[in-house]
Order: C-alpha cells, then structure tokens, then sequence
C-alpha cells in the first residue's frame, strides 16, 4: 500500500461535467476547499449525491451553478437558517431534487457496497416520496404469507466522492473514527480522493487502538494535503464552525448578487 | 413561580418520557432534549438520551446510519418530530407547501422522517406556531404518514402532538388528534381557530400542567447546564445562562 | 447509561435450552469461560449461528452434547487441524448442519440489523449449499429488465450473543476494535451479554480514538469479568492461543472417551 | 540450484500475480502468500496483499465482511480456493465426500466460497494432493461451482488449478482444464493417472519454469522472513528459518 498525493487542482480536475459526486454530512469532514476549487474550475452539470444530507457543500456548488440535480434527505444550514441558494433554485424551479429520506441514502450504498442491486428498506410506504421516485420499487415480501409491501431502493455508485479528514498515515491509510458512513461512501464510489489536514509519518495499523478508525488506503486513489481544508465548516476535534462567516454567508447568499460578492471574496484565495 | 413557555413545554413532555429506556433527538430540538434530561433526572437515571447533533450525548459508532438501525431493531423508544406542516391524519410535511415539486416555500427535506415515524414507538410531534398555515387540514406534501393500512410493517406512529397553545393526544383507532390539554391562558375557541383540522376535545378541557418550583429550581440549574452544552443559544435566551 | 455487571453463571442461566445462539469468530473475541460454564450447566439443543465460522466453541459445545444444529460457513481448528466433535458428530449423523458461506451469515444479520426480511446477495446460485436451504429465495431482479437471478438470504435474530472482549468501561460500554462484525452480531441479537478481561474506571467516549472502537453500552444487558476469558484461544493484542492445549485438545477430542476426560479436567476449575 | 516443491509452487504462482493490484488470502495458505510476497517484490511494489490470517497484513477495519464486499465491489483481484475434491468443470467441495449431509468425510466447510469464487477476477485453485480422490469427475457436494450459465452474474472464476503435480490453465469457453505445464520430473501420463477429470494438453507439455538462483535467494531471503511471520511452521518447514 502506497500513498499517491496530489493537490486539491488536480483532484477537481478528476471532476467532470455530469460526474455524480458522492457528498458527506457535516460531521463526516466537508472538504470545503475543494469546493471552492471545483467552483473555480467552473464545473456543471454535476449530479450530488448526500450522505444523507448537505449544508455548504451542496448550497454553494447549487448557487455557483454547477449543479444539476441533488439527491438528498436535506439540504440545510442547521443552526443558521435555510440554505439560501438551495431554497432560490428550487423555488424558481432551476434544480432538480431527488427528495430522500436518510435511511434509503445509506440503504442504497449499502446495496453498491455489497455489489447486489438493491435493498429492502422498511417505512416509506405511504410517503409522498415514493410517487416522485420511479426508480424505488415496492415488492410483496416473499417470505411472507400474508400480504406485507416492502420497498427495494436501487443501489447507487458515485463516480467520484471526496471526503476531508483529520490525516493520512505514510502508506495512504486515512483516519477517520467513529463517523463510520463515509467509509459505505467511499466503498460504493467508483474513484475517491481524501483532502488531509496533516499527512503523518507513521502506519495507523501499528497502533489497534488507531486502526479501529482507519479507512484503508486501498479505495484511495490521491491524497491532498488541505489545512482548514473543512473552513468555515468544522472538523471534528480539530476546530469548530465559523459561527461570523455562517451568518455572514447566510444573509448574503440570499440574493444572487449577495452570494455573487460572498463567491468573489472567497474564491480568491 | 412565574415560568416561560419553554419550561412549561419541557416539564410537559418530560412528564410522557418517564418510562423510556433509550430517547433520541434530532437536530435543532432543544425543547425535546430538556424534556429528556429532565425525564432522566426525574424518574429514570439509567435512560439513555442520544442527542444527534451532539458530540457528547452521541454515541453511536457505526455512523449515522446506526440511529436508523437501532430505530429499526426497537431500540429506541421515543423521537420527536416536528413539520412545516402537520394535518388532522397526523400526516407531517417536512419538504415546503404548494405542489411539488415547484414549491412556493421550499423547507430543508424529509430527513429521517419516512422511517423513524414508522418504527419509534412513541414520537411526539411539535410545533411551536399553532396557526393554520402549520395546523392544515392535509399536508401538501406527505414526508412520512401519520398512520398506514394494516399490511404496512408499522410497529411506531405518533402519540402525542405539542404546540405552544396546547397538548393533543393521538387517539389510534380513530387516526385523529384529541386535545389533551390547554396550555395556560389558551381557549377552546383559540385553539380551534388557530387549527386546520378537527380534532376531538371535551367542552371544558383540563390546563396542561404547570411546572412545580422544584420542577423549576432543577430545569434552571441541573438541566439547563445539560441543555447549554448542545443548544447554548436556547439556553441563554430562555435561562439566561 | 450504566453498567450492570454479573457474574459468568448469571449470563449462562439466561441461556435456555432451545435458544438460537450467537458465536462469534476467532478474531472477535470467543468467550470461552461462558462456553464452559454452558457445559457446566448441561445445557442441550442449543442452535449454533456462527459469524462466520466457528472453532473451539461450537466443538466443544457439539461435543458435549448441547448442540442441536449449528448454521456456519465451517467449523475447524485451523492450523490444529479439523474440529473433533463436529466432524464425528455430522459424520454419525448426529448434528444437523445449516451449511452457509460466510457472505450469507453476514447478510442474514444485516438484515435483522436494519429490521428488513431479507438481504440479496450475489454468488451463491449453482452452488449446492441453496438446495439443501429451503429458507433462501431466488427471485428475479426486479431493477433489470433481463434475467438475473439474485437470492434472497432471509433475517435471522439470535435468542441470545456472547463475546468476550478486552475491558469495559464505567458505564458500561465495550472496546472491540476493528472487529466490527461482532457489532452487527450485537445489533441483531435480541439479548446480549459480554464477559471481559477488566472494567476500566473510565469512559471510553472521553477519547475519539478510543471511541472508534467501541460497542456502545446499550445494546448490552450485562457484563461479567471473566480474566483470560477467552483461553485457550487468543484474544487480540492480550494474550495468544495456548498452542499446546489446542493440539491437546485436537487430539484427545477425536474419541468420545479422550474428549469427556479432557472436559472432566477442564470444567472442574 | 537445487529447490523445494514449495519454492517451485510459489515462484510459479507469483509470475501469474504480477500486475494484480490487490491480491488476498486466507487461512492456512502459505503458498500462495509467498507467491503473493515474491510477485509484490519483483513486480509491484505498490500491490497491496491482504493476508486473513495475519493481523499485519490484514487492513479491513469493517469486520470481516469488509473482505466480502471488497471482493464483490471488485476490489480484489486475485484470491485462492482449495477443495477437498475438483472436478473437471472446476467446481469445488469443500464440504466433505459421500452423500450429503451425512457425509462420509466431512471437512470444515464452503467458507466463502460460495461469494468469492463469483466475484473475484482471477481465483487460483490449488491443492496439494494430486490423484483420483482429490481430481474428480464430479464432486460429491458443489460449495461453489467453476462456471454459471450466462443470466447469473458472474463477473469472477477461475484462472488455474496448480497441484503438486502440474499447473492447468482454465479454459472459460470450453469450461474445462488444459494442461499448461508439468512440475519437473512429472510425466504426461502420470497426470492423466492421477487424474480423475478429462483435460486438453498437447502432446509433449512445457514444463513448469523452474525458479532462477536469484528467485530463490529472495524467497529464501527477504520472502522467508515475510512467511514466518504469519506461517511460522510452514516456514521452518521449507526455509528452516
């Protein structure tokens, strides 16, 4: 096992118009400074994929138009309001949502991650949700005999997902603790790369202690070394949110010449 | 004891959680996880309370779709939802108003609701604008439904509906609301004219129970520190900490 | 969230007869001094569901008798060679064997811990192990529109798991490390008790990198120390396997004779 | 330079595994570990080898599945499966022999592969006891089978079947052996002899490329240590270290 680094221009190079990116929670390490490089290189047409949902992330990629679809069980500033540029585009009816709920986000992973083509989820039934998504099947249970729908999500495989993490050991191992679902994402996703704080020169394997957190460095293609590459979003036990640039961001990008002077501000770096 | 809205809300719900092994809170849900807290210095200290959007009271380890999983297993007892919209079936919309999917007033999504509502066994709803744009006679747009036909595998459902006029209970059978109680200085009349739906009610409703100063006295010292740790922005403006 | 701690006995006494019960693999901690106190308490017709595989466990459990079927994807001593008791036992036709493959006891667990009644997998079709398993289902792909076969591997929910592990903390949650099937093992089960070399005066969610590897507390009913639970087999990081008793055991668990001294000296302590 | 069956097993088996990404093994196979080890070493620096038995070279933190679902994720592009029978249409028992399921011989069980035998790109069947009992016509019991029909997805199989006595390539079309070489000192009819299958071969069959001086200096070398860390018998066995 080898480490590949590389910088956070070349990852987005990776990124082509209409790729189907796989996007992590919050708590999960937002890589935000790829974002900002993707919106930079002025991508389109992506299609987002949420585990299970986005703040930043999907709001600003949405509101720099590079986005063509999300699918999502939320997109949200949390604590600071509705995200703005997410709200605007669906109001003005310039994106398309694949409306989800978190547990089918991950049912449908967990079915790529297993390589099978789909996998029953409970609930849902009776949920407007179902209507719009033509490609959720309900079957009758067939180990029941009596009469018991169950719904089968479709397994679904990014083509590229990059996740940002605390660090990367010297072969390309990435910890990421207890925050497990990023590892489903990567597994199910075709290409991933890893946005580091620090890249540190030990093996996470010598420690058991260390490795119970470890992704291992065989689903990753590159790494990049980004300091506060999460900024303004946290990074668990590494620095807290941004609250001033949150609000900030939250007001200006409620118009599109707001978020238009926001992006400006904030590209140039 | 003068008292705040909230802390009426909270002793309200805690007073249903009495009994619960194992509550779990969602994001942005600091009346609920005061109401849990409470619960567990009250009446049970082993309860286990998962806040979400916590670091400390979280502690699950196989990611977030371990809350959806023990939630499945029946695991969790109790979770609270709220709705831009909640009707009389107790349908709750958590997606916008108008038809989608152009909606007029886009919200945030559905979240976990289109399982949770399905397999939690107790899940309070709230809503802290009674008012008929929230209290409408059907939702716009269904995110998880309040109740499903008997072939549906549906061990959880709603119990209970708290807003800031009043408490409803679920009533199963009849898959509708019954107005438990009135928050202090609310009418009959108010509640019934601020509510899209009908629900069933008694001509002289009980007043939801007030906090007693104990009550009071550990929800301002105890529970609001426990409160402050996750939700420090509801915890200065409603105990001044 | 509070620790309950017991005694070995106390856990055995909550096994009845006729209970589906949860057995761990080598790596994830086996609980020996539990297996024999089993034995001690003479239970019988247990039902055996390996995750996936099965050593000194299931032939000890086999050879003395408590067994009545055991579903696993192998049962052997490894480097010390076939498993005694279970190879005289299928070979009398005395044990009722529920032959899987490792995948498919993972996915019948995984079903249970997501509380759907079934998982698909892949593989499997053709093999012999489907026909003598009339509780697998193959359907046709519902998500394709030409032939594709895929099983179903029904939901299964152990009465009652046991695993040993290394130490427990003040408020009763358990450190497994990387090991994580056992957590699936854990979530499916209806009860489940853990023996461990020591309770520590800590909580592990002080510390993220500790807390990566653990089994949170309120999947467990109880806990009991159990010092070199696991020997004579090896637990991770702590102990190695007895080399010596194994081959002992390998060889003198051949006959019924040699295997029923070898348990009248290993019970009596 | 004189040489073991072993090193000669290994140095064969690790010319097929040079431009594998990620090879994986499970227990009890020294073999092809060393294979795996010595084509890491002169072909592949980057290859990555995932040894079941070792905690080492054993980087899954996902459990035990984590192999499995790499695998069928196509994660993995070359494993090994032994069989205590194999037929000539490449199925393999690892169950036991006689009538099942009260076998006359039983053996531990199929382990895995009933998942990896389909998924896996390049699976290597070895055994090390060559004759009637071992080559059969038609196993006793199919743990997993050599080919499937078209409609079952397959993208896995099997590439070679290496005995003590001789290598056969898999042919996928025909969905039978050919013989690819013989081991040193190995006749044609032997291998027909012991030989419970019918297979393809050309009169006069190559033999197996024997390990240069310098192959078994490094697996003698930087190879054996590799070994006796996970296989320590085995390596004192063969290397006497």
């Amino acid at each position: 096992m080898s480490l590949h680094e590389c910088s956070i221009q070349e990852i987005a190079d990776e990124v082509q118009n209409g790729t189907l990116l796989g996007v992590p929670a919050d708590y999960s390490g937002v890589p935000m400074a790829f974002v900002r490089e993707l919106i930079r290189q002025g991508k389109s047409e992506l299609d987002l994929f949420c585990l299970p949902q986005s703040t930043l992330q999907a709001d600003m990629l949405i509101g720099a138009g590079c986005v063509r679809s999300v699918e999502t069980a939320a997109v949200t500033l949390g604590e600071y309001g509705q995200a703005p540029c997410f709200t605007r585009f669906v109001q003005e009816g310039r994106l398309n949502v694949k409306d989800s709920t978190c547990p089918a986000l991950h049912a449908a992973l967990q079915a790529t991650e297993r390589a099978v083509p789909f996998s029953p989820l409970r609930g849902l039934i009776g949920s407007d949700l179902v209507k719009h998504r033509p490609d959720w099947q309900v079957i009758s249970n067939p180990f029941s005999d009596q009469e018991d729908p169950v719904i089968l999500i479709p397994a679904v495989s990014p083509d590229v997902t990059v996740i940002h993490a605390q660090k990367a050991d010297k072969n390309g191992n990435v910890w990421i603790g207890r925050r497990k679902e990023v590892a489903t994402l990567i597994h199910a996703s075709k290409r991933n790369f890893v946005t580091v704080e620090e890249i540190v020169d030990t093996d996470f394997y010598e420690d058991e202690v260390l490795a119970a957190g470890v992704l291992p460095g065989f689903y990753i293609e590159a790494i990049a070394v980004a300091k506060d590459g999460a900024w303004p979003l946290a990074l668990s036990d590494r620095y807290p949110i941004d609250e001033a640039h949150l609000k900030d961001y939250a007001t200006r990008a409620k118009t599109e010449e707001g978020f238009a002077t926001y992006l400006a501000e904030n590209l140039a770096a | 004891m003068a008292f705040k809205l909230e802390e009426l809300l909270i002793c309200c719900l805690s007073r249903k959680l009495h009994k619960k092994r194992h509550i779990a809170i969602g994001a942005a849900s600091p009346i609920p996880a005061g109401a849990a807290f409470m619960a567990r210095e009250e009446a049970n200290k082993g309860m286990h309370i998962t806040l979400l959007a916590s670091q400390k009271h979280n502690h699950f380890t196989d990611g977030s779709r371990e809350l959806f999983d023990a939630a499945a297993q029946g695991r969790i007892d109790a979770f609270f939802l709220g709705g831009v919209q909640i009707d009389g079936q107790a349908n709750i919309n958590l997606i916008g108003t108008g038809e989608y999917p152009n909606t007029q007033r886009r919200f945030p999504g559905s979240f976990g609701s289109a399982l949770m509502y399905y397999v939690v066994p107790s899940v309070f709803l709230f809503r802290l604008q009674h008012n008929r744009r929230s209290m409408v006679e059907a939702v716009d747009f269904i995110s998880a439904p309040g109740f499903s036909p008997p072939e549906v595998y549906r061990p959880g459902g709603p119990v209970a509906l708290i807003t800031d006029k009043c408490l409803f209970a679920v009533d199963s059978e009849k898959q509708r609301f019954r107005l438990e109680s009135l928050h202090p200085n609310v009418s009959l009349e108010e509640v019934i004219d601020l509510t899209g739906f009908a629900f069933d009610y008694e001509e002289n409703p009980p007043t939801t129970e007030t906090p007693t100063s104990s009550q009071l006295d550990l929800l301002r010292g105890t529970i609001a520190q426990e409160i402050a740790e996750s939700y420090p922005l509801f915890a200065k403006q409603t105990f001044g900490i």
